[in-house]
């Protein structure tokens, strides 16, 4: 096991100078040089900001960068074979024996239609001539090693049927099937909860203790401090920096490298702005600790006035959905309470009922049994008509930001139609306080979502809610869609937001690095029911209830070399 | 008549025996094969393969004798005596005999047979007495010249008792008859199955051969359309096509590989009927101006590639005792003009529309899409613009069957076109008696043209009566001029009757009485 | 190398607008064409289409006659130009027919409860299970034939298809983030429907609409085939086609030209709907 | 619990099946007896026979037809009801037996019409997806000019072509399969047409979806990812508007059954409306409504098949 098993040498891909009659312009060059070893039985990841070309050169490795892109390397040694020129013939043998891939979009990378064992099975059929009953046997092996529940039964499935993890799972299992000794994993555990994605990085590193040669693609250092060897640092298509894990992470000399770890809000304490950490946002005294001090004050008086009633209240709240045959609890009998400028933070793994309760706050749903209280006054009870005068006070952020705007309208029109439903002044100067609010350029006004940054556009939908100048505003995974250094701005954002109005914040998210960084309390589901509710630093050093303990265990943390501190 | 048009490429040779004719009908199907049963073309075409009637016509159109052998009236034309021949048994074995007569007149004149042609032909027809075996007398109310004539269409063909006994549905399927060929099967929408009949010897006294027929039988398919039904001889797929259109005659003989039959059909010529029971056609004038402007002769000219000849009666050409009179039909727009201005419709709008008191001079024209051909569709269009240079709005409704019997019912039409075959000159009572006019809202009526003379009445009425043939001829003749004179009508051509077929085909012809194709006599040669 | 192209359309997404086909140029170029034949036919006649020459008749195209003439020594060219306005005519109305009751349905079954939509789904089936031939046979039997009578039929036979389009689009849009996002903010129903519902709802019925016109057409013709289109002498381009179907041996020019115009329509208003569908999903 | 879920849904599907032919047949029944026009004419011989005054009386009592319309329409309901379908006016046998003879026929043409524009469609799509942009114009051009081509005149041409000039094929339908070709030609292209410009657009989308991409990192051949993968996604909405075709294609068939003479529905109902057949009429169309709804369950179940998400998007 001499040769390492991928070698690059100055890899470079361009898009957009294909010859085609139409759209001749330039060719833009997204991966400039990129240098690259793998070495059997070790893991390598490639990190930087989304656009950075990672995933380009992921697929460039494999020849599937597209007949739109030309493709350059002074070396291109996939499992030991030359691949610089290879034909199209070539390259399927490399694909699946050489080299197994796990795309980026694990969610839509298996055919719907299609059983996963026939997924699964494809490469063995392919490249081994295998039979079907001997393909769908060594599928059910396959799943059975990346520890799918119930091989047997789930092999017939297909991914429409199966959880995200699962999918994410599957999908590995098919790139091991011919157990190749590189093994490309592109964003394995995006978007799936911690539990699950604890499973997936072992599976990573059982495939690198078997000799497989592992590179590993994130933008998401946690994740990448657990297992890789070696991490690649990427910029705008180069790479910046490159070494040992412990010794990237630990020292980091370049600024994106250092821009991507200090996004990462796992190690950043409330109130400290992610992205500025000169300067904590927090300087001030919360308007509520104020209000607090104030209350507390006054308790030295005779006739302690009643406590404030809290801006949103949830009071033993049920909810169920008929599905199929059965029922759903979606959630069972929850209740709690949001202060005027602090932020319940609601975590639990897929399907504990986090979006449920999102909905019973926006009064979206109607609750089985409990009632929801928007600053101390009914709120669910109510018919819709009689809401609909007090909708503007409580405002909502969603994780599909793009999916929440009416495809047809400019930035503009959103805005002004949130002003309208909050009965202000629906004037150009208004929109313009909102997207100066937001930090959004103005002239992102006259423009369609469509042309605007996944972060500009999470924006757009915070000044949305922002509209109606709000009391309560409700977060559901407002960041899980965005990378890390986008990520670490919204949520600056929102912190600031907080500061200067006083918001209370119901927010959801299943990453305990965002929920810890942006919490006062925090609430823990599980199944429908809050198994664990406390204040944020206590319940996160000093889990009372298994579920939370494991959630925290799982959750991937930023290891140092040295473990100190990574901010100056 | 029968006159083959293209010659026969190859010298007709010995009869063959053998082989299964296939005969495509572009007519409808009939919805019985009893043709007693209601009674139309499409019955009477296949009908004569296996049913006989008591007489029939030559080709001069002299009544010659077929299942009855000869037959007298009594003086005062009251009483016919039929003599039927004594060797004839229908295919189910059962005798021909005077009691068969009797039984098929009953059945003819019974109302639940639903019979309408053939039982319109025994009108006068009260009774048939079986004086013996063989000899069937007829009884009528009052005397009937045309009943000869009448007994020789296929639709007062004589059918077996025993199968008119089975009842009505079982005898549609199959009738029971004398004829060459026996209704094996019928499969709707696609064929009937004819067998040869081996123990046939009859036929009418002009027949070609003795003895059954040379076909071992007959398969007669139904394709409605006429391009396929040509395409389907071109290919060799079927041997004989009715309904040929006149592009496809054209074509045939110039390429001279298909022979032709031109039959034109008995009975009335093909004419457009001007309704004279209401405005603006009840006025003589504005008919007369209609005729004057429509210009025909050139249109048929193209349409029909030479294939049909103009006429200028209302008989068919093939009737001995059509009149024709071309003078009163000639094209004349400034006449007509004239003529239109006198009638008072003299204001005309942008269109060039006349009017009279604001009523517009529209012409409703409903075109039966079944019945009239494209070609004639295209000549109603070329009416419809060259009358319209003289003021006339020519409305053409193309509507499907019944909504054109709807249309004629409820009398919304001007001008219609309706082909009527019947063996005679007796036609003319049919089409033209005021009797013919039913007033009430439904029923068929035959005088579409609602021609109500009462000089006309007398005359048709003493011609059906008269026994003596240059008296009936001169009654005819009289009758005729009034109609024509009238400008009732406006005459087009014959009913067109033309057959393609296969020079395999030989000896077939069409019969003199209703111009149907019989294949008695016919064979497949190699 | 399909390979190649097959994964760099996966990198690269649907979302890039496409820059202005040729075809589509050439679609425009067409309709641009047929709006003058309808609204100033005379412009582009050489002959009235109306004034028979029998002895004129089955001139094969000519210069003097561009497409020849017809059994009635007609101008085949200057009928099909006149033809124009009312095929279209018969295109359009159907399909305005066929949407505007594909709405109510739709909107009905989408917009109403749970009820509704389960009796508008039947009624729907009832329609769709209904042969459109015998539908137009009916309706013309009922009414007379004529473009009128053919324009219902084919109208209300096509109008099952888009309510059940019509009825998907509303309930995937009434489900949408942004109709959600409309509600928390307080905004009343009527407001969504007309603002957000209707509007995306009702954006792909333009592409439908563009892709009914030309299948209206051929519709149209088979019943003129049947005899039951528009009336003589109005030139129709069904109805010019299936007179001259008798004569396709000896005068292929009396179908050929009417059936390319029908085919000519057809294909340009799929190629525009397709545009139009292309630059909508481009928006989206 | 799950099986009295499915119990009811099949009463409800069942309930739904026989709303559809009950509504279909009050539909048909009054619009028959609205349009202008006499069945005693049609009971008395139709085209050309000369019915009297006192024989159409005599048949409209015989019918029942002077009866009121409600009469008459809930004898018919009545006679429906105990699965019997009534006498022909025209040819006076059960329609039911009429119907039984002709079904075979037109069911054939369909099926085998849909069978062959599913393979042209899928041919075609296969083709225009992996051709070059040329051959993708090229293919394109083919779809949008057969889905424009009226039946009949796409008959007529193929019998000029076919029969006539070449000779390889009979004009008109016969006993051998061969009568058979150009019929279901004739309705399978403008169809094939229509389905493949679904399938291309279909299975374009799916070659742009990342398990395209996914498949061809496992070594799948250009041609593998078409047929494992994207025809299965392409077939989907084709199959959906299989019920519909078979609705389309029985109009087809009135035109295609009498140009090419074959015996059939499609003829029988034209006849039958222009006689006024009322039996008959109402007979076909109820079997004809019977067809579609056994098509729409049979599509349902296939695409189910094909596409588990079906059926957990309804349970959601
Ligand atoms: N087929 C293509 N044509 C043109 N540009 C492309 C193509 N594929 C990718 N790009 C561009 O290349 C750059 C790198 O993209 P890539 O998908 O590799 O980013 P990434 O680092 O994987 O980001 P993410 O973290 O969001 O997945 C981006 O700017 C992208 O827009
Ligand atoms: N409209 C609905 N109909 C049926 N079941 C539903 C519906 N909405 C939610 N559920 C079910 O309720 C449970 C809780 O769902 P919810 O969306 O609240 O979970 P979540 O915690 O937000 O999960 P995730 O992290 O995946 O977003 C799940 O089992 C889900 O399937
Ligand atoms: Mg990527
Ligand atoms: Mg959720």
């Amino acid at each position: 096991m001499s040769a390492p098993v991928l070698e690059v040498r100055g890899l470079s891909v361009a898009f957009g100078g294909d010859g085609r009659r139409r759209g001749a312009r330039d060719a833009v060059e997204v991966v400039r040089g990129v240098d690259l070893t793998v070495e059997a039985g070790t893991c390598v990841a490639i990190v930087g900001e989304s656009g950075s070309g990672k995933s380009v050169t992921a697929r460039a490795l494999l020849g599937l960068a597209g007949s739109g892109a030309l493709v350059r390397a002074d070396r291109l040694t996939v499992a030991w074979a030359d691949r610089r020129d290879a034909s199209e013939r070539e390259w399927r043998r490399t694909r699946g024996v050489g080299a197994g891939l796990v795309l980026q979009d694990a969610l839509v990378s298996l055919d719907p239609l299609r059983t996963i064992g026939r997924e699964i099975g494809d490469p063995l059929r392919i490249h081994r001539r295998m039979s079907h009953a001997a393909a769908r046997a060594r599928a059910i092996e396959l799943l059975e090693l990346v520890g799918m529940p119930h091989p047997t039964i789930t092999v017939d499935r297909r991914s429409g049927e199966l959880s995200g993890g699962m999918r994410q799972r599957a999908l590995i299992a098919s790139a091991l099937a011919l157990d190749p000794p590189l093994l490309i994993a592109d964003e394995p555990t995006t978007a799936l909860d911690v539990g699950v994605q604890a499973r997936v990085l072992g599976l990573l590193d059982e495939a690198r203790a078997r000799g497989a040669g592992v590179l590993l693609i994130s933008h998401d250092l946690a994740v990448v401090s657990r297992i890789a060897d070696t991490v690649i640092v990427l910029d705008r298509g180069a790479v910046v920096e490159t070494g040992p894990t412990a010794e990237i992470l630990g020292a980091p000399r370049h600024p994106v490298t250092r821009a991507l770890i200090e996004a990462v809000p796992t190690e950043v304490p409330r109130g400290v702005g992610l992205t500025t950490r000169d300067r904590p946002v927090r300087s001030a005294q919360p308007v509520v600790e104020a209000a607090r001090t104030a209350s507390a004050a006054s308790t030295t008086g005779r006739t302690p006035p009643p406590p404030p009633a809290p801006a949103l209240e949830g009071i033993g709240l049920s909810k169920s959905f008929r599905v199929g045959a059965g029922t759903t609890h979606a959630v069972q009998d929850v209740s709690f309470r949001v202060e005027r400028g602090r932020t319940l933070g609601l975590v639990g793994e897929s399907g504990s009922g986090k979006t449920t309760i999102a909905r019973l706050a926006l009064a979206l749903a109607a609750p089985d049994a409990g009632e929801v209280r928007l600053a101390g006054e009914p709120w669910s009870p109510l018919p819709e008509r009689d809401r609909r005068t007090r909708r503007s006070r409580i405002g909502a952020v969603y994780q599909d930001a793009f999916g929440s705007f009416d495809p047809r309208w400019s930035v503009g029109r959103i805005l002004r139609d949130a002003l309208v439903a909050a009965r202000r002044d629906p004037s150009d100067a208004a929109v313009t306080a909102l997207l100066d609010q937001v930090h959004v350029p103005t002239d992102a006004a006259a423009r369609h979502p469509l042309a605007l940054s996944g972060g500009q556009r999470q924006r757009i939908a915070i000044a949305r809610a922002l509209a109606g100048s709000p009391d309560v505003l409700v977060c559901d995974e407002p960041v899980s869609a965005l990378d890390a250094t986008v990520q670490a701005r919204v949520l600056d954002l929102l912190d600031e937001l907080q500061r200067d109005h006083g918001l209370a914040m119901l927010f959801i998210s299943h990453d305990l690095g965002v929920i810890r960084h942006m919490s006062d309390t925090v609430a823990v589901m599980r199944s429908g029911r809050i198994v664990e509710h406390g204040d944020a630093e206590r319940v996160f050093t000093a889990p009372e209830h298994e579920v939370t303990a494991a959630l925290i265990r799982d959750s991937p943390r930023l290891a140092r070399g040295d473990g100190s501190a990574g901010f100056r | 008549g029968c006159t083959p048009a293209a010659e026969s490429p190859e010298a007709s040779g010995d009869p063959v025996t053998g082989g299964t004719l296939v005969y495509a009908s572009g007519d409808g199907e009939p919805s019985c094969l009893d043709p007693h049963v209601g009674g139309n073309y499409p019955q009477a075409l296949i009908a004569g393969q296996f049913l006989e009637s008591l007489v029939s016509l030559d080709d001069s159109g002299e009544v010659i004798p077929w299942l009855a052998t000869e037959w007298t009236a009594s003086d005062d034309g009251l009483t016919w005596d039929f003599t039927l021949r004594d060797d004839v048994s229908f295919t189910d074995g059962t005798p021909l005999n005077a009691e068969a007569v009797k039984v098929n007149v009953e059945h003819l004149k019974d109302p639940d047979t639903q019979s309408s042609t053939g039982y319109l032909a025994l009108g006068k027809v009260d009774s048939v007495e079986v004086v013996s075996d063989t000899v069937a007398r007829f009884h009528l109310s009052a005397p009937d010249s045309a009943l000869l004539e009448s007994l020789t269409q296929p639709w007062n063909a004589i059918e077996s008792p025993a199968g008119i006994a089975r009842g009505m549905e079982e005898n549609c399927l199959a009738p029971i008859g004398t004829g060459p060929f026996i209704v094996d099967e019928w499969v709707p929408q696609d064929h009937v199955s004819l067998v040869r009949n081996d123990d046939y010897d009859t036929g009418p006294a002009d027949r070609a051969h003795d003895g059954a027929a040379y076909l071992d039988g007959i398969e007669w398919r139904f394709i409605p359309d006429s391009a396929s039904r040509y395409a389907a001889l071109q290919a060799g797929e079927v041997d004989i096509i009715d309904n040929a259109q006149p592009d496809t005659l054209d074509q045939a003989a110039k390429s001279g590989t298909l022979v032709e039959i031109d039959a034109p059909r008995p009975g009335a010529s093909n004419r457009i009927e001007l309704n004279s029971g209401q405005a603006p056609f009840d006025d003589v004038r504005v008919r007369e101006a209609f005729i004057r402007a429509a210009d025909v002769n050139d249109g048929i000219d193209a349409l029909f590639f030479g294939t049909a000849e103009r006429s200028f009666s209302v008989l068919s050409s093939v009737e001995p005792l059509a009149y024709s009179d071309e003078t009163l039909f000639a094209t004349d727009l400034d006449e007509a003009n004239a003529l239109l201005d006198e009638a008072g419709w003299t204001e005309r709008d942008a269109d060039g529309i006349r009017s009279k008191d604001g009523v517009p001079l529209t012409v409703r024209f409903p075109v039966s899409t079944n019945q009239s051909i494209p070609a004639e569709q295209s000549l109603f269009e070329q009416i419809q613009a060259t009358a319209k240079e003289a003021g006339f709005d020519v409305q053409l409704e193309p509507l499907d069957l019944s909504g054109w019997y709807g249309a004629l019912f409820t009398h919304e039409y001007e001008a219609v076109s309706a082909p009527y075959t019947k063996v005679g000159p007796d036609v003319l009572r049919i089409l033209y008696h005021s009797d013919s006019i039913t007033p009430a809202p439904s029923g068929y009526f035959a005088n579409l043209a609602q021609l109500d003379d009462p000089e006309l009445d007398a005359l048709l009425t003493e011609a059906a009566s008269e026994s003596d043939p240059d008296a009936r001829a001169a009654l005819y003749e009289q009758a005729q001029q009034i109609i024509l004179g009238g400008f009732y009508a406006l005459p087009l051509y014959d009913q067109q009757n033309h057959f393609l077929h296969s020079p395999k085909l030989q000896g077939v012809r069409a019969m003199p009485t209703v111009s149907t194709p019989t294949f008695a006599d016919a064979w497949l040669a190699d | 190398m399909s390979d190649l192209e097959l994964s760099n359309r996966a990198v690269r997404g649907r979302a890039l607008p496409r820059p202005p086909r040729a075809g589509t140029v050439a679609a425009l170029a067409f309709v641009a064409f047929l709006a003058v034949a309808t609204v100033a036919p005379w412009l582009l006649q050489t002959a009235d289409p109306l004034a028979i020459a029998p002895r004129e008749a089955f001139e094969p195209p000519s210069a003097a006659h561009w497409f020849g003439t017809d059994e009635s020594g007609r101008d085949v060219y200057s009928r099909v130009i006149e033809g124009t306005a009312t095929s279209l005519l018969i295109g359009v109305s159907a399909t305005a027919i066929g949407l505007a009751l594909g709405l109510l349905l739709g909107g009905l079954a989408g917009l109403g409860g749970r009820v509704l939509d389960f009796v508008v789904g039947r009624v729907n089936e009832v329609l769709f299970a209904f042969p459109g031939i015998l539908l137009a046979l009916l309706i013309i039997v009922l009414w007379g034939p004529g473009p009128v009578t053919a324009t219902i039929a084919v109208g209300l036979s096509t109008a099952p298809g888009y309510a059940r389009i019509i009825r998907g689009e509303l309930v995937t849009v009434r489900s949408s983030g942004y109709v959600e996002a409309a509600r928390v903010l307080g905004h009343g129903r009527a407001r969504v429907l007309a603002r957000h519902i209707l509007p995306n709802a009702l954006a792909p019925m333009v592409v439908l609409a563009t892709l009914g016109i030309g299948q209206a057409v051929v519709w149209a013709s088979a019943l003129s085939y049947l005899g039951l289109g528009a009336q003589p002498p109005a030139p129709e381009w069904g109805a010019m086609l299936s007179a001259g179907r008798t004569y396709i041996t000896t005068a292929w020019w009396l179908t050929v030209f009417p059936g390319l115009m029908i085919v000519l329509t057809t294909i340009t208003t799929t190629v525009l709907g397709r545009a139009l569908a292309a630059r909508d999903g481009a928006r989206r | 619990m799950p099986r009295s879920r499915t119990l009811r849904r099949v009463a409800l599907r069942l309930a739904g099946a026989v709303f559809v032919l009950w509504a279909v047949a009050t539909l048909t029944f009054f619009a028959v007896h609205l349009v202008p026009g006499d069945p005693a004419q049609a009971i008395l011989g139709g085209p050309g026979s000369q019915a009297s005054q006192e024989a159409l009386d005599q048949v409209r009592a015989d019918y029942g037809l002077d009866r009121p319309l409600a009469v008459q329409y809930l004898a018919m309901l009545g006679r429906l009801a105990s699965g019997d379908l009534g006498d022909s006016y025209a040819l006076k046998t059960p329609v039911a037996d009429l119907i039984a003879g002709q079904l075979l026929g037109t069911l054939t043409l369909a099926l085998l019409a849909l069978v062959v524009a599913w393979v042209l469609a899928i041919g075609l799509a296969l083709w225009s997806t992996s051709a070059g942009r040329i051959g993708r114009a090229i293919a394109a051009g083919i779809e949008l000019t057969a889905a424009a081509l009226p039946h009949f005149w796409l008959a007529t041409v193929l019998i000029a072509v076919f029969s006539t000039s070449l000779g390889w094929l009979p004009p008109v339908a016969n006993d051998q399969p061969s009568g058979l070709v150009l019929p279901v030609l004739t309705l399978a292209v403008p169809l094939a047409g229509f389905l493949a410009q679904l399938m291309r657009e279909q299975m374009l989308d799916a070659l742009e979806q990342p398990f395209t991409t996914s498949a061809l990192a496992r070594g799948e051949t250009a041609a593998g990812i078409r047929l494992r993968h994207a025809l299965r996604h392409a077939a989907l909405p084709a199959v959906n508007l299989s019920g519909w075709a078979i609705g389309y294609l029985i109009s087809g068939a009135v035109v295609v059954e009498t140009i090419f003479a074959r015996p059939g529905l499609g003829r029988t109902l034209l006849r039958a409306t222009e006689l006024r057949d009322v039996p008959v009429v109402i007979g076909v169309v109820l079997v004809v409504a019977l067809v579609y709804v056994a098509m729409t369950v049979l599509t349902d179940l296939v695409s189910r098949a094909i596409d588990p998400r079906i059926a957990l998007e309804e349970r959601a």
